[in-house]
């Protein structure tokens, strides 16, 4: 192989050395805030894909984990910088965000309904609640309160939800049988369905 | 006959023209006072006299007649209660405020082209903007919570919903004509009356409907209106060019 | 001074050489979305601020202009990655500079205004320019060059507005103190006073 001749020959023509085209690139990653393809390095280098990658390849040494708490990595949709293991407690720390205080009244009458009814479809939440529950579900779920729980039966069945050991341990229950009673509202778990579905359908008329 | 200050074209931000057109567009209020550059035009109008080699006196005249106008409409838009405070100072306070006032926008000025230069000589100045690509997700912890809680939000839930209330219903609106025919006949009798004490004793529905009647009349140039401050009583006046031509009711 | 003795204490009470510190502090930068004060690295590391500061030293030598296509400057208080100015033009191929629209000359007034003069309401800022300030402030609090910062004293007070950290690091400051005195910007108000008084004097002659 000509490498050597090649990589000689093309400096030549495009006139900058390889350490440099590499600080040009480790430059557009610190910018990026998305993996950067090598043809959109390439695009902006003005520059040739086999130096560029050449150039990625010294990076990736010298941006290497633990060598350096910048790491160099290759995603799927590229090439991203992201910090080194070494250092993922630190980065936690600076991410944590301040403990939050409570649910939100959406939140909680959603979890409510999935942690007495579940599992239960969004539509199933909907109905009962009288309002879309998209985004009150969506937020429990990203919180990790309430979880997929397969399907309702049939082709098409809407997903359904129940609530999670992280829900539990939030509520201090040691299980969903330590939740309250609803004796007022029926008690079993189907005569408060139908008494929720029946006052949703008083308020809706 | 061509006049040296209606004819004065104009170059502002706002408005592109002869000055007499800016005039009209903002006594028809299609153009915002507040938005005019007034120190611009004085600026084209004095450069348009230095074009010139002698002095227009009657030019001068008229632009000064004209650009306070404006001002004091600007002045007013822009700063309605402080109008007062202005007036509350003697002359040369007055003056020595604007001063003040036109030294430090010019400070600001310089400083705004200081900037100018600075983001000239930062053009090379890249940095990330947003999260990074691979960038830990914030986590977020709730505090521990009270199952009680989750009782209380399916029970409001099981309440069941209030007759709905129709009394709404029953509000009646009564006709603006009713107030307009009302207003015009004391009018006939008093030339100035006190709008408060006319509607005192009336429902809120009835003040709300003769204020707008009161609105009408004033648009149509029937009355006319003063306040001597917010929230004073309105007092209704005939206008004195009293339209002869009957007022049809046209909304109500 | 005892530093160097102190040193070696530090290190055997925290137990990381200042390399691995650095290291750490390198990846909180790498994730950082705003530039972090040494306190903010301080709480991340669990480490202690003379320590940091050392680290921080380490890495301004590392990641130099002209030696390292990764910056590392000091900027609206704290410490930030950017690209080197070398880099710049391959950069503007690939992202929009943060101020990319150039600002209106009514923006950098205002932004000016409320630069010098914040936390400053619009109603000040329109008392100040002589023009109705809504559209100005609006155009840089959507560029994120300027936040809304509390109202003023009393009920129904009007919002106020400051510059963010944006807005430093835009314009390359370290804190708003390296702002150009007003006093020193004042040389054009004498010119012109000189002129009008010049024209006065010729028109009276």
């Amino acid at each position: 192989m000509d490498r050597s001749l090649r990589l000689i020959s093309t400096d030549a023509i495009v006139g900058t050395p390889i350490d440099a085209l590499a600080r040009t690139v480790e430059a557009l990653l610190v910018v990026a805030s998305q993996p950067l393809t090598v043809d959109e390095l390439v695009a902006a280098t003005e520059d040739d894909a086999e130096r560029v990658e050449t150039a990625l390849g010294l990076l990736r040494e010298r941006y290497a984990e633990g060598r350096s708490g910048i790491v160099l990595e290759r995603v799927a949709g590229g090439y991203a910088l992201r910090a080194s293991r070494e250092a993922a407690e630190a980065c936690g720390r600076l991410f944590e965000r301040p403990v939050e205080r409570g649910l939100s009244q959406a939140a909680l009458e959603t979890v409510a309904i999935v942690a007495y009814l579940g599992p239960v479809s969004r539509p199933e939440i909907a109905r009962i609640r009288g309002v879309a529950a998209d985004s009150a579900v969506a937020s429990l779920v990203e919180r990790g309160l309430v979880a997929e729980a397969g399907r309702e039966s049939g082709p098409g069945g809407a997903v359904r939800y129940r609530v999670t050991p992280l829900f539990e341990r939030v509520f201090g229950l040691d299980s969903l049988s330590e939740l309250p009673r609803l004796d007022d509202l029926g008690g079993e778990t189907e005569a408060i369905r139908e008494r929720l579905l029946a006052v949703a359908e008083a308020r809706a008329s | 006959m061509p006049s040296a200050v209606r004819d004065l074209e104009l170059d502002l931000d706002a408005f592109e023209g002869p000055f007499d057109l800016l005039l009209t567009l903002i006594l028809k209020e299609q153009l915002e006072p507040a938005e005019i550059d007034i120190a611009s035009i004085v600026v084209a109008f004095v450069e348009h006299l230095t074009a010139r080699d002698r002095i227009d006196l009657d030019a001068c005249g008229e632009f000064l007649v004209l650009i306070a106008a404006l001002l004091e409409i600007k002045a007013r838009q822009l700063f309605p209660e402080e109008g007062a405070e202005l007036a509350e100072l003697e002359p040369e306070e007055a003056a020595e405020e604007l001063a003040r006032r036109l030294a430090e926008y010019r400070r600001m000025k310089e400083a705004a082209s200081w900037l100018r230069e600075r983001l000239e000589t930062e053009r090379a100045r890249y940095f990330r903007l947003g999260p990074a690509p691979l960038a830990p997700q914030a986590e977020r912890r709730l505090a521990p919570q009270d199952p009680a809680h989750l009782v209380a939000a399916l029970r409001g839930l099981a309440v069941p919903p209030p007759k709905v209330s129709l009394a709404h219903m029953a509000l009646r609106f009564p006709p603006v004509a009713q107030f307009l025919e009302r207003f015009r006949a004391v009018l006939r009798r008093r030339s100035v009356f006190d709008f408060d004490g006319e509607v005192a004793g009336l429902s809120r529905v009835e003040q709300a409907v003769a204020f707008l009647a009161l609105l009408e009349l004033r648009r149509a140039g029937e009355v006319a209106l003063a306040q001597a401050a917010p929230f004073a009583p309105i007092r209704v006046s005939r206008h004195e060019a009293e339209r002869s031509h009957a007022w049809t009711v046209r909304s109500a």
